[in-house]
């Protein structure tokens, strides 16, 4: 049943990234990024369980903090040009 | 299915790096470049390898994208065509180079094979005997700072090399010449603010954790370090430069770099002192396991301070030469006021 | 058969040649570091491919379990992906002091002002 | 008791995964940014959560539950402001969200 799950996540992050590859406008890339960083937080949880080792489970915490931190950045570069200009 | 989700996250890789070969709008770029991170992140554990995973998550897909996006606020957004050169050189230097190794795969063992030379050399023991001689269960932390700690100070150097290297490169004057200081708009942007201020304190809570957790699960030096100046990046980008800049006063941090690889050092010293080798931990205490287990925490603190202060100071540097306006703002570069009317925030995705 | 046995290794060898392809046919400098991380994650890749063992697993000793993977690729990468991010900073460095002595970062401009002087 | 617990994780677990799904098509299918940033806030706040939820109850009460419950808390904090942080991001940057509709489709093709 995890490998049911892990195939949804699977598919939801290809669709994702093929919203990121077809982008548009850099705004459809940063979000189509975003979910494929919390989907890859998932897969991660996922995988320790399949595998039968949770104790992995650090790294999908690692993921979410730095998926946030990076979609962050990335608006204020593009919006602001920096962080200082506040 | 570890197969399956191999080869998948591969062949998202390999898509992601053509992406990234293609697009002329360097920002798209490097979003491309972020998911790349993460993707190989994600296929380090798959493949068993969740330290590697945790620095490649924390560096590849924080800071590096970091750095690559600061660059571009103090270069050009976009990749301007490339002339008319003849691609078939590259093109040829490339497929010959790809021959080669693929060739060279050939004598290479199978994938996963348990019979593998590399298997069989040093690999082993580390896995029978760190158990007894070390005492942690984190196998990949005491090959780290025990059995190879003399390596690992050497990369510890290393990263303190960068940071000296990049501080004569940018920091030595704060602003470029021509460029003037100015005040952007005020950006009251306050549900970021309130919850920027809830997740940093667990961010860096999480990062004692991954510290001083690292040897029973994965983390370490390496990782906490990073983690650390990740969140006060996030500080930084909320809440602006200079409150970021007072979390740590800069003769202080300045310092941390040094002060970290010389505490590494420094138990080298003190076990050459109490008549060990150079970081022979035996000489620290009595007992066999509770003396590697002092040396593996004060390097890993000496690591820790060395990588979060150095990613940090990088980070400081390079913010610092970019803000302000440049005089010849009008070319596409910079970005920096914020007036994009539609037309600016379009790229062509995927045209190049 | 055994071909196949090794696609890890070739998928890792196709993104290096997109690496390097990407490092000499782009110009612009920001493009190149970029090629160049590109290249050493598919180093990373291989390496640590290198480490799999079949049906292996973490290796953080547990009483249930008895395969880990090979310890030793990892440490390696571990570090060597802090000393890649600590070159990249230099690299980014020195674009941006490329860009505040010649106004470019593309390298034919650069060459061009070079061929001038 | 405990057949009870595992269908209710089983069903926790596909519930999350088809709502990534579906996030997935909207967010590739929808016509404009704005709307495309609703379906991927369902992945974010149906979609994790229940899956995470799911593995709560198969791990029973342990570290790994504990640590799997501040991963849901550090998402549910994280998205919406993400997804914020973005929506106010591109109006400032100059998208208008009435007028965008099909103008980037075909400017591509």
């Amino acid at each position: 049943m995890i490998i049911a799950a892990i195939l949804a996540i699977m598919v939801t992050m290809a669709l994702a990234a093929t919203r990121a590859l077809l982008g548009h406008t850099v705004y459809d890339r940063i979000l189509a990024v975003n979910v494929f960083g919390t989907k890859t937080v998932l897969l991660i949880a996922a995988l320790a369980f399949l595998t039968g080792r949770p104790d992995v489970l650090d790294i999908a915490l690692a993921y979410a903090l730095i998926n946030f931190i990076g979609v962050i950045a990335v608006l204020r570069y593009f919006e602001y040009g920096g962080p200082d200009n506040d | 299915m570890d197969t399956v989700v191999d080869i998948l996250l591969l062949a998202f890789l390999a898509i992601c790096a053509i992406s990234i070969l293609r697009l002329r709008d360097l920002f798209a770029m490097t979003m491309m470049f972020g998911l790349f991170s993460l993707i190989s992140a994600g296929l380090f554990t798959t493949m068993d390898a969740p330290d590697v995973a945790f620095t490649e998550a924390a560096v590849g897909a924080g800071i590096s994208t970091i750095l690559i996006l600061a660059t571009l606020a103090q270069t050009s957004r976009r990749e301007q065509a490339t002339p008319a050169r003849s691609k078939l050189v590259p093109l040829a230097v490339v497929w010959v180079t790809g021959a080669v190794l693929i060739y060279g795969t050939a004598d290479l063992p199978a994938f996963g094979d348990p019979d593998a030379p590399v298997h069989n050399h040093v690999g082993p023991h580390y896995i029978q005997e760190s158990g007894k001689e070390i005492g942690i269960p984190n196998v990949v932390a005491s090959v780290l700072a025990s059995y190879r700690g003399y390596d690992t100070l050497g990369e510890v150097v290393v990263v303190f090399a960068a940071v000296v290297g990049v501080m004569s490169l940018l920091g030595l004057r704060r602003r470029p010449p021509g460029l003037r200081p100015a005040r952007g708009k005020p950006d009251p942007n306050d549900v970021l603010k309130v919850i920027a201020t809830m997740v940093v304190p667990v961010i860096l809570l999480f990062a004692l954790y991954v510290q001083f957790h690292g040897e029973y699960s994965p983390g370490g030096g390496f990782q906490a370090g990073v983690i650390f100046a990740a969140a006060i990046i996030l500080y930084a980008l909320v809440f602006g430069l200079d409150k970021a800049r007072q979390v740590i006063p800069p003769k202080v941090l300045n310092r941390l770099p040094a002060a970290g690889v010389l505490i590494y050092g420094g138990v080298g010293v003190v076990t050459l002192l109490l008549g060990g080798n150079f970081l022979e931990y035996y000489a620290l205490a009595e007992d066999a396991k509770t003396a590697q287990h002092m040396g593996i925490l004060f390097i890993e603190i000496g690591v820790g301070v060395t990588v979060a202060s150095v990613m940090l100071l990088i980070y400081f540097i390079f913010s610092e030469r970019g803000r302000g306006k440049r005089p010849d703002e009008g070319n596409g570069d910079g970005d920096g006021d914020g007036d994009g009317d539609g037309a600016l925030s379009r790229d062509e995705g995927g045209t190049a | 058969m055994s071909f196949f046995e090794h696609y890890n290794y070739h998928l890792a060898i196709v993104l290096a040649m997109i690496g390097l392809y990407t490092m000499i046919s782009r110009t612009n400098l920001v493009k190149k570091v970029a090629g160049l991380n590109i290249f050493q994650v598919s180093v990373f890749i291989l390496f640590i491919s290198l480490g799999v063992i079949e049906d292996g697993t973490v290796p953080i000793l547990s009483p249930d379990h008895e395969v880990y993977s090979n310890p030793l690729p990892h440490v390696l990468i571990l570090t060597a992906i802090v000393v890649g991010v600590a070159t990249t900073a230099v690299a980014l460095a020195l674009v941006v002091r490329i860009r505040e002595a010649y106004g470019t970062v593309e390298e034919d401009r650069v060459h061009e002002q070079d061929d001038a002087l | 008791m405990p057949l009870l617990i595992d269908l209710l994780s089983w069903a926790l677990i596909l519930v999350g995964g088809a709502f990534g799904v579906i996030g997935g098509i909207g967010l590739l299918r929808l016509p404009e940014f704005f709307s495309r940033i609703h379906a991927a806030s369902i992945t974010d706040s149906m979609c994790a959560p229940c899956i995470i939820a799911g593995l709560m109850l198969q791990s029973g009460l342990t570290l790994v539950t504990v640590k799997l419950a501040f991963l849901v808390v550090f998402l549910f904090l994280t998205s919406p402001t993400a997804s914020h942080a973005l929506a106010k991001a591109a109006l400032h940057g100059g998208m208008d969200p009435g007028r965008t509709r099909r103008l980037d489709g075909e400017a591509e093709s």
